[in-house]
Parts: C-alpha cells; structure tokens; sequence
C-alpha cells in the first residue's frame, strides 16, 4: 500500500471540527433557492392574513436533525403572515415535536395566544382513515385538543368544520403515513394545497407529485431545502447552520480524496523512478 | 426420517405458499399474511434462545477469567435491569407487574424503563450511527484513487454527486450561463442518480431478484438443505 | 426531583456519546464500558419489546380472549415450543420443523416477491422510448438509463465466459454499476453528515446550551 | 302575486328534478375472496350538498355506508360483506331545497335516488396476476429443465465469481497468522433469504476452518439464526472429521439492536482481531462501519449482499465484495453440486428471455405500441 498515508484519525478529527464550527458560528454559505422551495414559500406568502391553515406533524426524534428546521421556519413564516395554525401529527412522537416549535417561536412571538392563534389537536392513529375522516368534520376526530380541552370552547376553532376553512395542508413527514396520504385525500379528493417537507432519502418517491396537477405545491426535500427556506424568510438559522456543516464535511472529504491520489502518483512515481 | 420429514414438509409449505398468491378464494387468500403473523410468535419463542445463548456465554467467560471479564459482568447486569425494569413497571404503553410504578415516575419524570431509553439507549444507538458520518470520509479517502476505468468512474461520480448535494456546487457552476445550465453542478448530480445509478440499481435488482427466486426454489425443492444442518 | 433527573438524563446521553466517539480514536474502557451496556441494554429492550408488543398481542391476547376465533394460534404456538426443544439435546431435532417451515415460507413468498417487483416491475419500468423526452439532456439520461441496465444484467451473466463482444457488454455493465456505487455513496455522505449534526446539536445545545 | 311565485317556484323544483340524474351500478369485486363490492355512480343536475349510499340486504333495514361529494366515482365496499349475500345498494342525491311555503328557508332534501344489486363471489384466480404466473413458470421450468439435465451428467461451465475464490487465500491466511475468521450473515432474520443465502456460505467455511483448525467466530443478531447457524458449523466440523474441535461457543448471540450488535462486534473486532472477515447476508447502515473497524484492524474482508443501497460500501471499503446475485450463485459456485450449477444455469436462462422481453418492450414502446408494458404492469 501507500509508503505514507495519512493516519486516518486525522480525517476523524477534520470532520468532527468542520462539522460542529459552522453549527456555533453560522458562515452563511451562498445558497440557490430551488423551484420546490419557491413554490411552497409562495404558497404561505400568498395566503391572506387570517386564513386558517393546517400543519401535520408526521415525524418522530429520528428525523429531527432534517425536518425540524424546516418546520420552524414554516410556522415562523405562516406565523410572520399572521394564519391561524391548526396542529395535528398522524405518528405519535409529531405531538412533541409540535410542542418543542411552539415553545421557542413562542418566546419569539409573545403575543401568540393559544386557542386563538394556533391549537395542538395532538396525535390521532389511523393515518389515511383520520384524514378522510377529517374531510367530513374535525370535530368527529378530534372532540377535544391535545391537552383535553373541548375544540368548541377554543375561538379559532370557531366555524371550522372541514377541509373547506383551511387554505393549505403543510405536512412534514418521514414515512407512513405522511405526505402522501396527505396528498391523496388533502389534494385529490378535496381539492386543497397541500406542501411540505421530507427527508432527503424519501425524496425521490414524493418528488413525483409536484407536477403540474400540482398534487403538491412545491416541496422542501432535506436539509438543502430548509436552507433555502430560512434564506427565503430572512432567518437563518438551524438548517442554514447545518447546511454550512454539510458544505464544510463534503469539502473536507473531497479534499482528503485529492490527498489521496496525490499520494497515489507520488508513490508510484517513486516506485516507476526506482 | 428426522431429515427427511421436515423436507417434505418444507416442500408442501413452499408450494402451497407459491400457489396460494394466485388464488383469492378462502383459504388460500390468508394464508400468506397469516404465516407472517406466525413468523413473529416463532421468532417471539425463539427470542428465549438468544437470550440463554447471551447469559451462557458471558457467564463462561467470567467463570473462566476470559480477558477483560470484568466488562461481562456490566453486559448481564444492563441486561438484567433492563428486563427487570421493563417486567415490574413496564413501558410507555404497557402496564408491569407491579402496574404504573407511578411514585417511581413522579421522582423521575417517566418509568425507569423509559428513562434508560430515553437517556442512554437511544444516545448510544444515535451515536454509533453517526459514526458513518467519519467512516464514509476515510472510505472515500482510501478508496477513491483513481487507479483503473473502473476506479475513476466511481470517484468521478462520487464527487460529482458530493458536490451537487451542497452550497459548493451552485457556488462552483452558479456563473453557467441559461444555455450551459446542464453543466450546472447541481443538475449533474441530479442526471447522475436519475440515470445512470438508476440503472445500475435496477440491473442489481434485477439479477439479485433472479439470484433469490433461484435459491427460493432449490430451498423448496430440497436441493438446497444445509439450514438443516451440514449437506 | 424531576429537574435533578432530567439533567442527569442529559449528563448520562453526553458521557455514552463521547464513550462511542473515543472508539474513534482507539479502543478503550470506557468504549468497553459503554459497549457492553448496549449490548446488555438492547438485548434487554428487545426482550421486552417482543413480549409486550409480538407476544401479547398476537398470541396470548387473542387466545384468552376469544380461544374458539383464534384456536389456530396454538400451531405457531407448538412451533415455537419445538423451537425451544433446542435445548434439550435429546430433543434437539424437534426443532428442524419449525426451521423448515419457516424458511420453506420465506422462500415463497421471497419467489413471488421478488419476482413482481425487483424482476417484472423493474423490467416493466425500464420499457420506456428512450427518444420520447422533453429536451436532448432527458433524451441522452433515458438512453444510458436503458443501455445501463441491460448491459447492468448481462453481467451477471454466470454460464458463459466473459470474452468477446458478450465480455465487452458485461463490461459496459460493470462500468454502469461502479457509477452508480459512487453515485449512491456520494449522496449518502449528506444524510450521513446529517446524523453527526444531529449528535453535535445534541452536545452543542442540549449539553452545554452554546447553540439555540 | 304570491300564489304565482309559489307555482313557479314549484315548476322550477319539479323541472329540476326532471334534470337532475342520478346513475348506481354495484357489481362483485374480481379477483379477490369475496370480501368486496365495487359501486360506480354517476351524478349530473342542480347543485347538491352530498350523496349518501345506504345498503341492506335479505329485505332488512337501510343501513348507511357512507357519503360523497364528489359527483361521479368508484368506491369499493368492503364492511363486512358476506360472500353469496345478495346487497340491494340504494344512493340518495341530498339538496338545501327552498321551501315552497317558505321562502328563505332551505331545507335539506332527496331529490333523487337510485338503486343497484349485487352479490359478492370468491374467485379461484386472480387474472391480475397471470404475467407473474407465466414469468414464473418460465423460471420455474428452465430451472428445472437444467437441474435435471445436470443430473444426467452434463458438464456446466460456471464464470470465475472472485470475492469466492478469496476464500481459500483468507483461511490461509488466518491458519497462517494463528488468529480467527470472522462471519456475520447478515443482521435479518430467517425471513430473508440473503441470511440463508449467507448461512448456506458459513457451512462451506466452518469446513475448510475446521479442516485447517482455525477459530471461526460467528456473532449473530437473531435467535433463530443463532440456532440454525449453530447447526450448520457443527454439522461442518462433522464432516470435515474434526467434531472434537467444534466449540458451541464459537457462534453466540449479542442482541437483536442493529447498532447494539455493531457495537459489540467492532468490539470483537479491535480485540480478537481476526485476519479475514466475512460479511454475507442482509445489511442496512451498519455495513460501513464493519467494513472500516474490519480493515483498521488489517483484516482480508469479503462482504456480499443484494441490498443495492449497500453495496457501494462494501465494494469501496473490502477486498472482495459479492453483487447482489452473486451471493446467491455462491453456494452452485462452491459446491460444484451438478443440482445446484444446472439451477443456476436455468437463472441464466430466464435472464435471457427476460431481456429479449426487455428489448422487445423498448422496442414497441418506441413504436408507440404498449400491450406487452400493460400486461407486465401489476396491480
């Protein structure tokens, strides 16, 4: 093998520096805004204020270091546009995540008033049942939100029967039920917008229904994509931070790779010299 | 006949599952779900096997002084507190022995089952995950070296992929003008995996699919029997 | 009390952290340590998983429930206890049933499996018109997508020699499957690094609060 | 003046009801065991607010089955339907309707229904699945075909497979260095068959491990494969004549945790360090972080799965590294079992016509004709 190769704890070491300096001091590296991501920002742009608007979380902590910025910087953006948030998560484990973004865009935001501004209808099993169901009444699914308290005594609630009052579906979702089950009754059958978030490796199989019966508008796919989105709100923050990571870890790889050929053709220069 | 016997009877399972895809009509239509269900309850007794095999084996390795038999004695013990938490208090979701334990959550903050979970399991299962996180850059460093075809084909798409995926390839080719735009790095990357890597995964999937109906059907015939022990 | 146990909770996830992480730097008590939990700990988790969650519900809940529905259990049921006869040396050939059965199963329903989708649905996605495409780019991917994969297939080709212009297609298919490997490591590279953000946000924020 | 508004009030009403059209049509679902009833109506006229289907059957009492919006549609009843009952389905057009006598006040009303029958069947084939049944046949009988013309004696030539010929070089080595060989088949149970694929590899090797007398060790994650791995190295050592030199404990179990158990084998790994490793089997992530302990540690690694997403991590970090059908031809490949060989023969076999109906699916797809893509694609 190569005479000197480099001791591969020193890779380690480069990756575990270059990774954690962007999370502490954000660089900001130049990001491209994508299509997908412009579609679903002008989607929440171009809702009106005081349009009621619903957000399902449909991941667990396992997904978090993905699809957790981008659902922060969605509901800051709905949130910034002054829309009324209407929670619920299809996987058990979304009702904390839920919970974990509002208590910090609450700090944030100190006039956010629960039950008028936004409500955690919490966590429902069934996944594309619940969401059918929710085409008839929300109230059939959820008599109560995620603390206990009845949904007729809470005024965003007020005249909110079914998908009819809601302007868009925004769900971020790793698996099933997700996205797509969002999108075959949210979209298909009642004919709203929906948009959202996956994770980069379940990208391919939701990237197909963008098109242009706009089963989706637009879509954040990965970490990137979250980027983009604080980029196009004016608030950088976690994904941007992790994004800088991203381009310093690829970096510092291909870097490591050039190292590596170069020793490559040293060597067998050396050896072809002798 | 202590062969044979569960040959025979490994044939005429694998047949009637091979067949009963194609037939609706009850019972065959259930047959299929229902044996996976049964796979769960073997595997289940099964589970008793594996944890005898782990007690036996440590407790000889601390009965006879292995090297470092001190760290086994921390292996059965995490085991053991594991079972014994998750047996007398349960679960999130399960009641235990001894029911909800619930002066033991008011101390701290969930059931002792949970916590260890909670606050050590998954730690140690996200980290060793992220370890891939290194490994992947010392794999590359080692083994993208462009030395044959084979070897340069594999770093070049690798490394054009890599920097697709990132902030450097739009800042790299972001000056492309509209006409050159497929050069762009990010839409490189994007042509690599929707072409030619789906290509590839799918003549992988296609011979591996053939592989697997291959051996299927040496394992129901019988031709194929080492699971039974030696040939 | 609670407050004392959260924060040793996060003490306890930062210590196992760092005892993996020093494995990357060489092997040591303290990654010896932390190995053994896990391995003990998991063990024990799955072990309570099973019961609660495979055993309970599949098997005894419905047979004390409603035996007359559901007596049919009590085949897998006699499996799994021949499976046990494992540890009775005498009876130890008991346990061949349940074995052949149950591989016997997985390899009809792998048979037909495998067969819808990685060998019929592959090759019904692959049967496209390469020249139907928007724009040349799309029209040159279609056309290497569908060279790739049958080239891709011949190689797998055991029962003839690769020579000659068959050589020279496997060849080509050889080549096709090493772009895709350094494709597919080069895109999981950032799901990867992700797992590692994930952890430093962990240490970074949980931890030592220097993070948002 | 009020009396006339009333009559055209009523006129309109009863004119609309005129155009209004309500269409329900209920036949057995095809191929599956008698457990559905597909219903397709079809609505055109005024506005409605939504359609209700209702259903009973023996003469008994209406009961709802649920509601649409949407004006035309398929939907397939699957509560509870009992097969060779005959159901009478009855769908009923709901309107807000103006009250004649009081204008201004809507109420909500059937402005039309319609009624359809059906009885549900079991099938004893389902014609949806007949290019699986022909592809699998064909498979089923070039297999076949050589496995019994191997058997009569015909000679099969097989190509080199080089992560197989690795082997004899890794035990070598290992006897050689006096340190053990490593094998994992995989981290899935006995339900898939790359695990057996693997397991059916490990008896050849605990063979040739015995006949040199170098430790094998063999940590599993599943019980069940524990138990049959066992089976299989100890019935090796039988056979090479060595039963004395089998240790029950050379192949143990660790946990069922994926990380857990990579965890404790890098463990094994850095300590006992092996000198050649073999990873044959099912593998998710953990694949790379084996593969790069296993060559810190400067062992000979063969790796073999047909996890595509895998793959480029074994091929990049090992020595030799089995592609997908190639772990699966590996115990043909190590046997020269004349069985086995034919069958793998019959594999090849099927591979070409597969890819003549490839090409000629391209081919018609290019010609703009799409039968033989329709009759490939499964529902």
């Amino acid at each position: 093998m190569a005479a000197k190769s480099i001791d591969r704890r020193w890779i380690y070491l480069f990756i575990f520096l270059g990774v954690a300096f962007p999370l502490i001091f954000v660089i900001g590296l130049p990001i491209e805004i994508t299509e997908n991501t412009q579609m679903a920002y002008d989607l929440i742009d171009n809702t009106p204020a005081g349009s009621h608007v619903l957000y399902s979380f449909d991941y667990d902590p396992a997904s978090m270091p993905e699809l957790h910025p981008m659902a922060k910087a969605m509901v800051r953006h709905s949130i910034e546009k002054k829309h009324k948030i209407i929670f619920t998560a299809l996987w058990p484990m979304g009702v904390q995540m839920i919970d974990d973004i509002m208590e910090q865009l609450s700090t944030e935001y100190p006039d956010l008033v629960y039950g008028e501004d936004y409500v955690n209808l919490g966590f429902k099993v069934g996944g594309i049942v619940t969401i059918q169901a929710m085409g008839k009444n929300f109230r059939s699914v959820f008599p109560t939100d995620a603390n206990g308290k009845k949904i007729d005594k809470l005024p965003i609630m007020n005249n909110i029967e079914n998908y009819n009052n809601i302007s868009y579906i925004c769900s971020f979702s790793a698996g099933a039920p997700g996205i797509k089950e969002w999108v075959q009754i949210g979209n298909d059958v009642y004919k709203r917008p929906v948009t959202g978030g996956v994770t980069g490796v379940s990208a391919p199989s939701i990237l197909p229904y963008v098109n242009e019966q706009k089963q989706l508008t637009g879509l954040l796919a990965g970490l990137k994509a979250a980027a983009e989105y604080e980029k196009l709100i004016g608030a950088p923050a976690l994904a941007t931070a992790g994004m800088d990571a991203q381009s310093l870890a690829h970096l510092i790889i291909i870097i490591f790779i050039v190292i590596g050929n170069i020793n490559y053709w040293r060597n067998k220069k050396k050896k072809g010299d002798k | 006949m202590k062969r044979t016997l569960p040959l025979i009877l490994a044939m005429i399972t694998g047949f009637i599952v091979l067949i009963s895809d194609f037939i609706p009509h009850w019972p065959f239509g259930m047959i299929t779900s229902e044996i996976e269900k049964w796979f769960l309850i073997i595997s289940g007794f099964a589970l008793i096997l594996g944890q005898i095999n782990l007690i036996k084996v440590n407790v000889n390795k601390i009965r006879f002084k292995a090297e470092g038999w001190q760290y086994f004695i921390i292996t059965i013990a995490s085991f053991a507190i594991m079972v014994l938490f998750g047996a007398l208090w349960g679960t999130q979701s399960n009641v235990g022995l001894l029911g909800n334990g619930t002066k033991i959550v008011e101390v701290i903050g969930s059931k002792p089952f949970d916590y260890l979970f909670d606050n050590v399991y998954q730690h140690l299962q996200a980290t060793m995950f992220s370890l891939l996180a290194f490994f992947i850059a010392s794999a590359a460093y080692r083994a993208f070296i462009a030395r044959t075809p084979e070897s340069n084909l594999l770093l070049i798409a690798a490394i054009l992929v890599m920097l697709g995926n990132t902030s450097l390839g739009s800042f790299l080719t972001g000056w492309l003008p509209e006409n050159l735009d497929f050069l762009h790095l990010p839409n490189v990357s994007q042509f690599i995996m929707k072409y030619p890597t789906t290509a590839g995964q799918r003549a992988i999937m296609i011979g591996a699919g053939l592989g697997l109906i291959g051996s299927s059907l040496r394992i129901i015939l019988g031709i194929e029997r080492s699971y039974l022990g030696g040939n | 009390m609670v407050d004392f146990f959260e924060v040793l909770g996060i003490w306890l996830g930062a210590f196992f952290t760092f005892a993996i992480f020093s494995f990357l730097y060489k092997d040591n008590p303290v990654y010896k340590v932390a190995e053994q939990i896990f391995v003990g700990l998991s063990a024990g988790y799955w072990f309570i998983y099973t019961i609660f969650n495979v055993m309970i519900p599949n098997l005894l809940t419905p047979l004390s429930n409603n035996f007359s529905a559901n007596y049919i259990l009590i085949l897998p049921a006699i499996l799994g206890i021949m499976m046990l006869m494992r540890l009775v040396p005498k009876a130890e050939w008991l346990s061949r049933f349940p074995i052949a059965i149950l591989i016997a199963t997985t390899a009809g329903i792998s048979f037909l499996r495998f067969l819808k989708s990685d060998v019929i649905g592959q090759l019904n996605a692959t049967m496209i018109n390469p020249f139907a495409g928007a724009n040349w780019v799309v029209i040159v991917g279609q056309i290497l997508l569908v060279v790739g994969t049958i080239t891709g297939v011949v190689y797998f080709y055991f029962s003839k020699k690769h020579e000659g212009a068959f050589g020279v297609t496997a060849k080509i298919g050889i080549y096709f499957l090493m772009v895709s490997f350094g494709a597919a490591f080069g895109y999981t590279a950032m799901a990867r690094i992700s797992l590692l953000i994930g952890r430093l946000q962990f240490l970074l924020g949980d931890w030592l609060h220097l993070i948002k | 003046m009020m009396k006339r508004t009333l009559v055209l009030l009523l006129i309109i009403y009863t004119s609309s009801l005129l155009f209004a059209d309500l269409s329900l049509t209920a036949i057995d679902k095809p191929n599956d065991d008698g457990s559905g009833i597909i219903l397709n109506w079809q609505y055109s006229g005024e506005e409605i607010i939504e359609l209700q289907l209702f259903r009973r059957h023996d003469g008994g009492h209406y009961n709802q089955v649920t509601t649409f919006t949407e004006l035309s549609g398929k939907y397939t009843d699957t509560n509870e339907i009992e097969v060779g009952t005959e159901y009478d389905y009855k769908i009923n057009a709901i309107a807000n309707v103006e009250s004649p006598k009081n204008p201004g006040t809507f109420n909500k009303l059937i402005i039309e229904s319609a009624h359809a029958k059906a009885t549900s069947k079991a099938q004893w084939f389902n014609t949806d699945k007949i290019s699986v049944l022909i592809f699998g046949l064909i498979l089923f009988v070039s297999i076949m075909w050589f496995i019994i013309s191997a058997r009569s004696g015909k000679d099969l030539y097989i190509r080199k497979i080089a992560g197989l010929e690795s082997m004899n070089e890794s035990v070598g080595r290992a006897t050689e260095m006096g340190q053990p060989i490593l094998f994992i088949p995989g981290t899935l149970d006995l339900d898939d068959m790359q695990t057996i694929a693997g397991l059916t590899i490990l008896g050849k090797l605990a063979e040739r491990a015995a006949e040199y007398d170098t430790e094998l060790i063999v940590p599993v994650c599943r019980s069940m494969v524990l138990s049959t791995a066992k089976e299989i190295v100890k019935e090796s050592y039988l056979k090479a004549g060595r039963p004395d030199a089998f240790n029950p404990d050379s192949v143990f179990y660790l946990t069922d945790d994926q990380f857990g158990f990579v965890a404790g084998v890098d463990g094994i790994i850095v300590r006992e360090k092996p000198a050649a490793n073999f990873f044959l089997g099912a593998f998710y992530a953990e694949s790379l972080i084996l593969a790069e302990t296993g060559f810190a540690s400067g062992a000979i690694q063969t790796a073999g799965t047909a996890m595509p997403s895998q793959l480029p991590f074994f091929v990049t970090a090992c020595d030799y590294t089995l592609i997908g059908e190639e772990l699966f031809a590996a115990s043909a490949y190590l046997s020269k079992d004349p069985q086995q060989l034919g069958s793998l023969k019959g594999q090849d076999i099927g591979k070409a016509i597969f890819l003549f109906v490839l090409i000629t699916g391209i081919i018609f797809e290019i010609l703009g004709i799409s039968w033989l893509k329709d009759f490939l694609t499964i529902h």
